[in-house]
């Protein structure tokens, strides 16, 4: 296991490309995702107004 | 002189509405006017004047309506049409840092007028005796004499104002009602975005 | 012709201009000045090391004195509604934007170009004859305020206050510069005026003429919506 | 084909099953691309273990330069075709390429470091990712700096063509610049020939970020179009509806 980590004497570069590479892609693909939700709920909010303030269109 | 206003130029609006920065700010204007014809758009500070008046004049795009130039009624497209109209906006286009004269030679060489025209021009807005006066150091009212003699310089039959009396005195809103009221008389057509009523024979369109 | 003849009445207007108040043009040779004499500072009196770094500093200081004059060449006419007029009233602001081009060229391209020869005497550059550097530097200066001139439209679209320039000329310009250091660095030294280097150039010189005209009046049609 | 998504709902429809499917064939490759990467291929006989870098590496910067390519077409789509969904699509993959960008050089730096004993060198690739990673900043920064939603689209659209024509000059620039400069010591084109048993893993981390692209354009896409709706729907708050008076022909006085 040691040994897996150790990457023959270069896991501090496997990881921090491996780790970069998941913190930036995974980080900004949250973020997309929350950011999906959030509008999505409030377009989702301005529409359910829209039909109170005018029954008949 | 006015040989420019032998052609019969004409202006239709249907339904028209603009926008400034994704927001609709004039909606739903219709009207035609033609030459001999002048047309003040009244409306408060932020009503949409200029806007409405920038989407006439073609540069600002329209959300929603049509607006069609015509000459002897042949509809042109608006980029074409653009060489049979005078702005004078909001600003007046006017180099602080250059003469009087300096600038209207500019626009002279623009327009492909003999800089012969200016001392008569000069005289017609009233600014005579100025030619060498850095335009920077005129006072507010004669600097929108000098922007309103490019309009005569460019002797176009369209003449699209912005504001044309603003901050200028009882004297000169009379000059250039008299100087647009000579205009229409000669065949020409005139939009007015204006908050104060001018001495012209008009029809007004009022916004907001 | 209309084209040519609203090109000459712009630039004619902007050099006037320059002369006249604020000094346009000193702008853009103090800058050049400043800079020269910084990095003469900054590589040390030592002839060897001023003699390679002439090119470069010659080629950075154009670079940047264009870049400082160009980033603002479309802002003072859209405020006092020069430019509004005449997109409006012309057909095309095509006439425009080359005459804003060349009226840049002339008011700090041209001091910049002369000023070449005499950065090289400075540069402990011993070529009997200087003058042979003029062409790339001429031509390096007519692609980077191509570049220069694009990017500013769009900056001056977004009202972004000259902050983005910089930016956005930067992937146009690094090839010029690329090719221009080693044009005039080849010149300097073997006298070569038309190598391989300043024909890449004059190619890339060529292609910005081509696109940046046309997109740059683009830019400046929809900043004034 | 783009028309048929002109309409959006269109295209929620559409992203509501593509959307899932590239998540799906995301994580499938990663689960067999990440085990393979990091520990089921062999290490290479020249570079050690370095040489699994190799499989975020190399996938970054084929998409870095795939994305702007797509950012080009997309602004060459909404050019000629007006198309706002096309802007929209270029919008959402300006943030993951400039991200590609980013790694590209940083692994590619971390790589150099025991392979070449240097962070960085001014190599003609490395130097072409840095100007395009600048194009994409100046290109996000349109996006960012206006005001005007439609105004930053279509100034977008001019940056996205003009740095797309401007990529195969810099890269060629570049790499005469590097030939003049660089003794090419460093670098060798006659590297490891790739063997099988790193080509899968290699294959499966590319297809997991051309998956995961598409999914950031597809979410990214979505959220404008909601971003739109919530706008369209304020507007009638934010504008007063104008009613000019009706002009009478005899409306003359003065």
């Amino acid at each position: 296991m040691a040994e897996f980590f150790a990457m023959g004497g270069y896991g501090f570069h496997v990881w921090t490309c491996w780790g970069l590479s998941g913190i930036l892609l995974g980080g900004l693909g949250i973020a997309r995702e929350r950011r999906l939700r959030r509008t999505a709920k409030l377009a989702k909010q301005h529409d359910e107004r829209a039909k109170r303030e005018e029954p008949n269109p | 002189m006015k040989s420019i206003c032998s052609d019969k130029v004409s202006l239709q609006c249907d339904e028209v509405a603009c926008a400034r920065g994704g927001v609709m700010v004039v909606g739903g204007v219709s009207f035609a006017v033609g030459g001999g014809e002048a047309m003040l758009i009244f409306g408060a500070n932020g009503a949409g004047k200029s806007s409405l008046l920038g989407a006439i004049a073609g540069r600002i795009p329209l959300m929603e309506g049509t607006l069609n130039w015509a000459v002897n009624d042949d509809v042109l497209p608006q980029r074409q049409f653009a060489s049979n109209i005078a702005m004078l906006s909001h600003d007046g286009a006017i180099k602080t840092g250059l003469s009087v004269e300096q600038n209207l030679l500019f626009w002279c060489r623009i327009y492909n007028k003999p800089r012969t025209d200016l001392a008569s021009i000069v005289e017609r807005v009233k600014i005579s005796g100025l030619e060498h006066r850095r335009a920077g150091t005129l006072s507010a009212g004669q600097m929108r004499r000098l922007s309103f003699a490019r309009i005569l310089l460019a002797d176009r039959p369209v003449w699209l104002l912005d504001e044309p009396t603003a901050s200028i005195d009882d004297g000169g809103r009379a000059d250039i009602s008299a100087l647009i009221g000579g205009h229409i008389s000669d065949g020409g057509l005139a939009i007015v975005a204006t908050h104060e009523a001018l001495d012209v024979p008009h029809r007004s369109l009022r916004i907001g | 012709m209309a084209l040519r003849r609203i090109v000459r009445a712009v630039a004619q207007r902007d050099v006037v201009l320059s002369l006249a108040g604020g000094g346009g043009w000193l702008q853009g040779i103090v800058f050049y000045a400043v800079f020269v004499a910084f990095m003469a500072f900054a590589f040390g009196p030592g002839e060897d090391a001023l003699r390679r770094a002439a090119a470069p500093t010659i080629w950075l200081a154009t670079l940047f004195a264009i870049q400082l004059a160009a980033s603002e060449m479309f802002i003072e006419d859209i405020q006092d509604g020069s430019l509004q007029t005449l997109a409006v009233e012309q057909t095309s602001l095509l006439g425009y934007v080359i005459g804003k081009l060349a009226g840049v060229l002339i008011i700090v391209g041209g001091p910049l170009i002369v000023a070449a020869p005499i950065v090289s005497i400075m540069f402990a550059v011993g070529a009997t004859n200087l003058a042979i550097l003029l062409p790339s530097v001429a031509m390096g200066a007519l692609a980077l305020s191509l570049a220069a001139c694009v990017a500013s439209a769009i900056n001056a679209a977004l009202q972004g206050g000259g902050r983005f320039t910089a930016i956005l000329a930067a992937p146009l310009s690094i090839p010029v510069l690329i090719f221009g250091i080693d044009a005039t660095s080849l010149a300097i030294e073997s006298s070569q005026i038309w190598s391989v280097e300043m024909q890449f150039l004059t190619a890339m010189t060529l292609f910005l003429m081509a696109i940046v005209p046309g997109f740059s009046v683009l830019a400046l049609r929809l900043g004034l919506e | 084909m783009l028309s048929y998504f002109s309409n959006p709902a269109r295209f929620e429809a559409f992203a509501r099953w593509a959307s899932p499917l590239a998540l799906l064939v995301l994580f499938g490759c990663l689960a067999f691309g990440i085990p393979m990467g990091l520990y089921f291929s062999p290490e290479d006989y020249q570079q050690g273990h370095t040489v699994r870098i190799m499989y975020v590496h190399v996938p970054a910067a084929i998409m870095a330069e795939l994305v702007f390519g797509f950012i080009a077409l997309m602004s060459l789509t909404a050019f000629v075709w007006r198309h706002t969904l096309a802007d929209a699509c270029a919008r959402a993959a300006a943030g993951p390429g400039a991200i590609f960008a980013a790694l590209t050089l940083i692994t590619g730096s971390v790589w150099g470091r025991p392979t070449w004993g240097t962070w960085w060198v001014w190599d003609a690739r490395l130097t072409s990712m840095l100007i395009l990673f600048l194009t994409y900043i100046g290109y996000i920064a349109v996006w960012q700096m206006g005001t005007d939603e439609n105004k930053s689209a279509r100034l977008a659209r001019i940056v996205g063509l003009v740095g797309f024509i401007n990529v195969p000059i810099v890269k060629f620039s570049v790499d005469w610049w590097n030939t003049l400069h660089q003794p090419a010591s460093l670098l060798r084109a006659d590297g490891p020939t790739i063997h099988s048993s790193m080509l899968w893993p290699l294959g499966l981390m590319a297809l997991a970020y051309i998956a995961l692209f598409s999914w950031f354009v597809l979410s990214g896409v979505r959220t404008s179009i909601y971003e739109k709706q919530i706008a369209r729907r304020a507007q009638p708050l934010a504008s007063r509806p104008i009613k000019p008076e009706q002009m009478a022909a005899g409306d003359q006085n003065g």
